[in-house]
């Protein structure tokens, strides 16, 4: 060949040659691990759009993974995280998985914001018999033997809702939500609730994740005039939605507004004046009066300054650790079969009150709450529900 | 439907005009007048939205008493810096790029992207709050039943303010008589002692400045996170586009079109279908006017 | 209607938006016929070109090629059917060597079946002989960014006798060109006007002499008078608008 | 045979890159080498933009498109192979009673195939012929296609039952019984992909240098006197543009067999925008390039979010400036350059 094809041969070559020799070293490290050191994955989203949402989960997990460690880690064994970073894309979600199953072999991962993620990672959890916790409020439809689900599904968290709701002069209903399976799953619970209690659904709208252009939905519901809207708008629209909601009169003194999606940390981005009057039904507020939370809020404060406000996915990825823990002292091992075996019905004195892993079906019995957004953007509770039983396949 | 809600919805329809006329003014100078394909131009809208939370939590430490007014200076603010910044894109990228939409089009593209990530960096990747001047807050009810938002009464009239500032730009001034010059002909327009590149970064700069002013005001009505940018960019494109390049009236009119048939499709049927409707719809007439709604014949 | 003559263009109207750029023009070229078109600036000249070549749409009225109506019919039709348009600008194809230029404007060529599976030495036998018509044999493999202003000229005349067109539309042939560039290209002109008519628009009254043809005079869009050059020249009205001043 | 296409040259660069493709899964653990597939898998999608943009000058941004026809063809047939005799999950979520008729075909291995190799010309040719008979073509183009992928992002999330929604299309796992969620089948599958990446990569080098490339350059550069040349431009773009829309569709697939998933995200217009700079990186006239730079990107996107999460979105951005800035023809420009070999250069459009 030419000189100058030789150069290119050799420009290329390294290049590539590059390319397939780092992977197994400097940029794709092997960590290698001391005998009273356990892994434990994280893996959320660090960048992309949403990272808003679970950069402040970390935060909780890695908070709780401190505690343990300063209590004496997990059968005498200190906790180490790896973090890794889904980018708010699901095939990275995947990728990242992977990796933490087969590379570095985490015992168990804690991890997922969106159903998206969450699915996007199944496979590989079933594929490499692995363990995710599922710290967030989801729609349930799933039961994943290698998942542990410590949130509330839809049911949990809806009936609940509805049913509070019809209490208060809730004859007629009015859904609004993002056009995506969560609300859609939601509003089918809720139809069904409202039917059961004798209430009619008025309305029922979606609008495109994004979509930040609210007006014609809001005059739908003027016209409808509801008791209640039920909304599951996320994202950057619940901003637009409450911000036109109050513009328009709709200001939660005429028709009230509850929503299963807004915690505080919603609260933040929505602006507090905004949000003020409307209710939210929650598993966790931070304004619950328990010596645990009240130590919880404490040292995440303590932790990532006064201003951190606490909501409820950062309650359940601070639980997901400790259920795990738990349930590795009662296996007396960190082997995933015996862990999964283990977990059914370990109780976990929670900031929100006591949490129980129900005995099959891989959720929490937990309580839900409901509140009423204050000017400081905390939440008064108004209502507390039983210990409900968590029925990710409502029978509608 | 009943009156009041008649009402409302036209109203919403108009309130909805203003906001796409607001957000593709800046496009349809630097895309319809430049030939600029900018694709951060969202950023640049996003930029406004930034500068107006960084003034508004100014007058919150500073002079808690008058944060109401804040708004007033945020959107000159916002303007002036998205102006200056303007500046500096054209200066430092924009410039290279002339006659080369394709590549402009990509390397604006990539410059979104780094916007977006450094404003993720510097705000943080969560929404940031922007307070509402207690006097925008509500509605004014003109007859029962019918509520018009005060912010929205102020984005229209805010939004006819600058129209009519821009048009008399383009259309009674001299520099409005240089740029259109130099977009019928760069050369000829050199010839006549134009300074076509001063004549470009200010225009350029306009048409950023103009999408600050939008960001700031959308801070009212919308949310304001690191990609706010990207949603509105590809409808902004549709408006100019749809509306024919090269012609502000014609961006006025296709804002109206659109927004009416978004708004009216929104209320018969579901957001989402409204979004696809008015897509084909945009789609066919594009076909048929493939220059948009105002497209100028000329002899080639 | 048909007619026995080449190009026959019948009350030609083209106007864009408000103004007429072509005013009712009826012109009809004989095959073998060299044809220079002359006038003022403005006069419409090119857009004449553009309208029977297909370029810019007929407004009102009516062309006929070899007696088939093609005024609705697209460039590439016209083309196939045996027009050629040289443009005023010479417009070739900068990125590819001359040789290709040509070769892709082969007509037998352009199938595309055959363009993807016909080694790319066909044709070698044409192009050389047109590219030595054209003064161009030695520069077959230079790329046609390169040419000369002049030279670029010829290879777009080139581009179009490998096409054999009846009629060729020349738009300012020796614009730019050097005083022996322009000779060449005359008698360039005249050899191939042996096989087929040429419609030619020029300002150089010289250039128009030596092709001695006959001339159409237009005026703001409109035919003013035909004739030989002589005749052309005696006419006060074209001395009025366009020779004298 | 065009002599371009026999140049010894690009042989060798062919045989080094593809070799070494070839011998990565060697060099590399296990349960990356699904990775790899997945990155080749955008590289098909390169060689397409490669022809279309490159040689014929047409930006289309509307390539997730068809990356998303090849994708969900393929994964609504695993899906249901996955999921039957009942049906697929999410449709039973959506309280869907039975298989919609548009499933209904795919749960045929066969018209699967040819859906991904003829539906993307069924849906490309006949619209973009009408778009480029109207001499739309350049930024409106562009434009145009990118607010398409945007609709079909939105159509496709709104219409869950039928699509899976946002989650998109996922836990599937046997293709004809055969497991190809196994590290060893993926193994397989990528030098199978491997074998079909270099026949594609060799057709478009065959095609860009035969006559027909010189036509698609004619056209980029010039396409007014290309039709004065007697060519019908708009069909010849059509067609240009489908055989790239069909590379997309083959690189779908391929992204799902490697991912097991597809989500309406992989096909909206940000990730349509991204296939641009693998054919930008690589350089947009150059075949093997585009290999390399999908294959260098991916791999670089996994590094980069491994070390610095953040770094990301700044690398790509400041790679579309550099590449449209600094390199308009990519790293093969670079290397010719160092060669003092003029490339075929002139604006993209």
């Amino acid at each position: 060949m030419s000189l100058s094809s030789r150069r290119r041969f050799i420009q290329k070559s390294s290049t590539l040659v590059a390319a397939t020799a780092l992977p197994g070293a400097a940029l794709w490290p092997v960590l290698s691990q001391a005998a009273d050191e356990v892994k434990l994955g994280l893996l959320h989203s660090m960048s992309g759009t949403i990272a808003l949402a679970e950069a402040a989960i970390v935060d909780a997990e890695k908070m709780a993974i401190d505690e343990i460690n300063a209590a004496g880690g997990v059968l005498g064994k200190k906790i180490v995280p790896v973090l890794e970073d889904g980018a708010s894309d699901w095939p990275t979600f995947a990728e990242k998985a992977k990796k933490l199953l087969q590379q570095d072999k985490v015992p168990a991962v804690i991890g997922c914001y969106t159903s998206a993620s969450r699915k996007a990672v199944l496979p590989v959890f079933k594929a490499n018999k692995g363990l995710l916790y599922y710290p967030t409020y989801y729609e349930g439809q799933e039961e994943d033997p290698q998942v542990i689900y410590t949130s509330q599904e839809a049911t949990q968290s809806v009936v609940a809702a509805m049913e509070w709701m019809a209490k208060q002069q809730g004859k007629t209903f009015f859904f609004v939500g993002s056009d995506y399976i969560y609300p859609r799953t939601c509003n089918k619970i809720a139809k069904a609730t409202a039917t059961r209690l004798g209430s009619s659904v008025v309305g029922e709208e979606y609008a495109p994740l994004g979509h930040t252009e609210f007006s014609s939905i809001i005059n739908k519901i003027k016209a409808a005039k509801p008791d209640w809207i039920y909304s599951t708008v996320v994202g950057g629209s619940n901003v637009a939605f409450y911000k036109q909601l109050k513009a328009a009169g709709l200001d939660g003194s005429k028709q009230k507004l509850l929503s299963t999606v807004v915690s505080e940390n919603e609260i933040d981005g929505i602006g507090k004046d905004n949000a003020v009057g409307y209710y939210a039904c929650m598993g966790y507020f931070q304004s619950i009066k328990s010596p645990e939370n009240e130590k919880f809020v404490a040292a995440i404060k303590a932790k990532y300054g006064k201003d951190r406000v606490v909501g409820d996915p950062m309650e359940c990825g601070y639980n997901a650790v400790y259920l795990w823990k738990l349930a590795v002292e009662k296996a007396k091992s960190f082997d995933v079969a015996k862990v999964i075996a283990a977990s059914s019905e370990v109780e976990f004195k929670a900031p929100e009150g006591l949490v129980r892993i129900h005995k099959t079906n891989h959720h929490v019995w937990k309580k839900v709450r409901i509140g009423r957004a204050r000017a400081d953007g905390q939440f008064d509770i108004v209502h507390e529900s039983q210990l409900t039983e968590p029925n990710p396949f409502p029978k509608l | 439907m009943s009156l009041e809600i008649f009402w409302m919805q036209l109203f919403s329809g108009v309130s909805y005009t203003a906001i796409l006329l607001l957000m593709s003014l800046g496009l349809a100078i630097v895309f319809g007048l430049m030939g600029v394909i900018n694709m951060a131009h969202g950023e640049l809208m996003a930029l406004g939205a930034y500068v107006t939370f960084m003034v508004a939590n100014v007058f919150l430490k500073i002079f808690p008493h008058s944060v109401d007014t804040y708004i007033l200076f945020a959107i000159p603010i916002a303007f002036l810096v998205t102006f200056l910044f303007g500046m500096f894109l054209e200066w430092s990228v924009v410039r290279w790029f002339y006659n080369r939409p394709l590549d402009t089009l990509l390397a604006t593209w990539g410059l979104s992207l780094i916007l977006q990530q450094t404003y993720r960096t510097v705000f943080g990747p969560q929404e940031v709050t922007i307070p509402m001047a207690s006097w925008l807050d509500g509605a004014i009810e003109p007859f029962a039943g019918v509520q018009l938002p005060l912010n929205r009464i102020f984005i229209i009239a805010l939004t006819l303010l600058v129209a009519a500032a821009v048009y008399l730009l383009f259309f009674k001034t001299r520099m409005g008589l240089q740029v259109r010059a130099i977009t019928q002909n760069r050369a000829i327009a050199e010839t006549v002692g134009i300074n076509t590149r001063q004549v470009d970064m200010y225009t350029f700069a306009l048409g950023s400045g103009l999408a600050g002013i939008a960001g700031s005001v959308f801070t009212m009505i919308g949310s304001t996170n690191p990609g706010t940018g990207q949603l509105y960019i590809v409808d902004t494109f549709i408006v100019v586009v749809f509306g024919g390049v090269a012609s502000i009236m014609g961006t006025a009119l296709s804002s109206f079109i659109i927004a009416q048939l978004q708004t009216t499709f929104e209320f018969m049927t579901t957001s989402s279908y409204a979004k696809v409707l008015l897509m084909l719809i945009v789609v066919v007439i594009l076909y048929f006017r493939p220059n948009g709604l105002f497209s100028p014949k000329v002899r080639s | 209607m048909s007619s026995q003559s080449l190009l026959e263009v019948h009350d030609l109207l083209v106007s864009f938006g408000g103004f007429v750029a072509i005013d009712h023009v009826n012109l009809s070229i004989q095959s073998g016929e060299i044809r220079c078109i002359i006038g003022p600036n403005g006069a419409g000249k090119t857009t004449l070109l553009d309208a029977i070549c297909g370029k810019t749409p007929a407004t009102q009225g009516s062309i006929f090629f070899k007696g088939i109506r093609i005024d609705s019919e697209s460039e590439f039709k016209r083309t196939r059917m045996g027009m050629g348009r040289k443009f005023q600008t010479p417009s070739v194809y900068d990125d590819l060597t001359v040789y290709q230029n040509i070769q892709i404007s082969v007509p037998k060529g352009q199938s595309m079946l055959s363009a993807i599976f016909n080694s790319d030495d066909q044709f070698t036998q044409e192009i050389g002989d047109v590219a030595e018509t054209t003064n161009l044999l030695t520069m077959l493999d230079v790329q046609a960014g390169t040419l000369s202003h002049g030279q670029k000229q010829w290879l777009e005349i080139a581009m179009l006798l490998v096409q054999h067109p009846q009629l060729l539309l020349l738009d300012e042939p020796v614009a730019g060109m050097s005083l022996k560039e322009r000779d060449q290209t005359v008698d360039l002109i005249q050899r191939i006007s042996a096989i087929q008519a040429i419609v030619v628009i020029e300002h150089d009254m010289d250039f128009v002499k030596k092709l001695s043809g006959n001339v159409t005079v237009l005026h703001q869009g409109a035919i003013l008078c035909e004739g030989s050059i002589e005749q052309i020249q005696a006419d006060p009205r074209v001395r009025e608008v366009y020779l004298g001043d | 045979m065009p002599k371009d296409f026999l140049r010894k040259s690009w042989w060798v660069n062919f045989i080094i890159i593809f070799g070494l493709l070839l011998l990565l899964p060697m060099a590399s653990p296990a349960f990356r080498v699904p990775l790899y597939g997945k990155y080749l898998s955008f590289a098909f999608v390169a060689l397409g933009i490669v022809l279309s943009w490159g040689y014929c000058g047409i930006l289309s941004l509307g390539q997730g498109i068809f990356f998303g026809i090849g994708a969900y063809a393929l994964a609504m047939f695993l899906k249901l192979e996955a999921s039957s005799p009942e049906l697929p999950d999410f449709m039973v979520w959506s309280s869907v009673e039975q298989l919609p008729l548009a499933w209904l075909p795919f749960q045929s291995f066969s018209f699967t195939l040819i859906c991904i190799f003829v539906m993307p010309v069924l849906v490309a040719f006949p619209f973009t012929y009408l778009i480029f008979k109207k001499r739309v073509s350049g930024v409106y183009f562009a434009i145009l296609t990118l607010a398409l992928s945007l609709t079909l992002t939105v159509m496709i999330i709104g219409s869950q039952g039928g699509t899976g929604g946002a989650n998109g299309i996922t836990d599937f796992s046997s293709l004809l019984g055969w497991d190809v969620a196994s590290d060893e089948a993926r193994t397989r599958l990528y030098y199978m992909m491997l074998g079909l990446l270099a026949l594609c990569a060799a057709l478009v080098q065959y095609l860009v240098s035969s006559r027909y490339g010189k036509v698609l350059i004619a056209i980029r550069d010039r396409e007014d006197r290309v039709r004065f040349s007697g060519y019908d431009t708009a069909w010849i773009k059509a067609a240009t543009l489908s055989v790239s829309c069909v590379l997309a569709s083959i690189g779908g697939a391929m992204f799902v067999l490697f991912t097991g998933l597809i989500t309406p995200q992989l096909v909206g217009a940000v990730a349509s925008v991204e296939m641009i700079v693998y054919a930008a990186f690589g350089g947009r006239t150059s075949v093997l390039g585009a290999v390399f730079a999908a294959f260098a990107i991916g791999w670089l996107k996994s590094a980069l979010s491994e070390e610095f999460p953040q770094g990301w979105l700044f690398f790509l951005g400041g790679l579309f400036l550099l590449v449209t800035a600094v390199l308009p023809q990519g790293i093969s420009g670079l290397l010719d350059y160092f060669k003092k070999r003029p490339t075929v250069t002139g604006d993209s459009q």
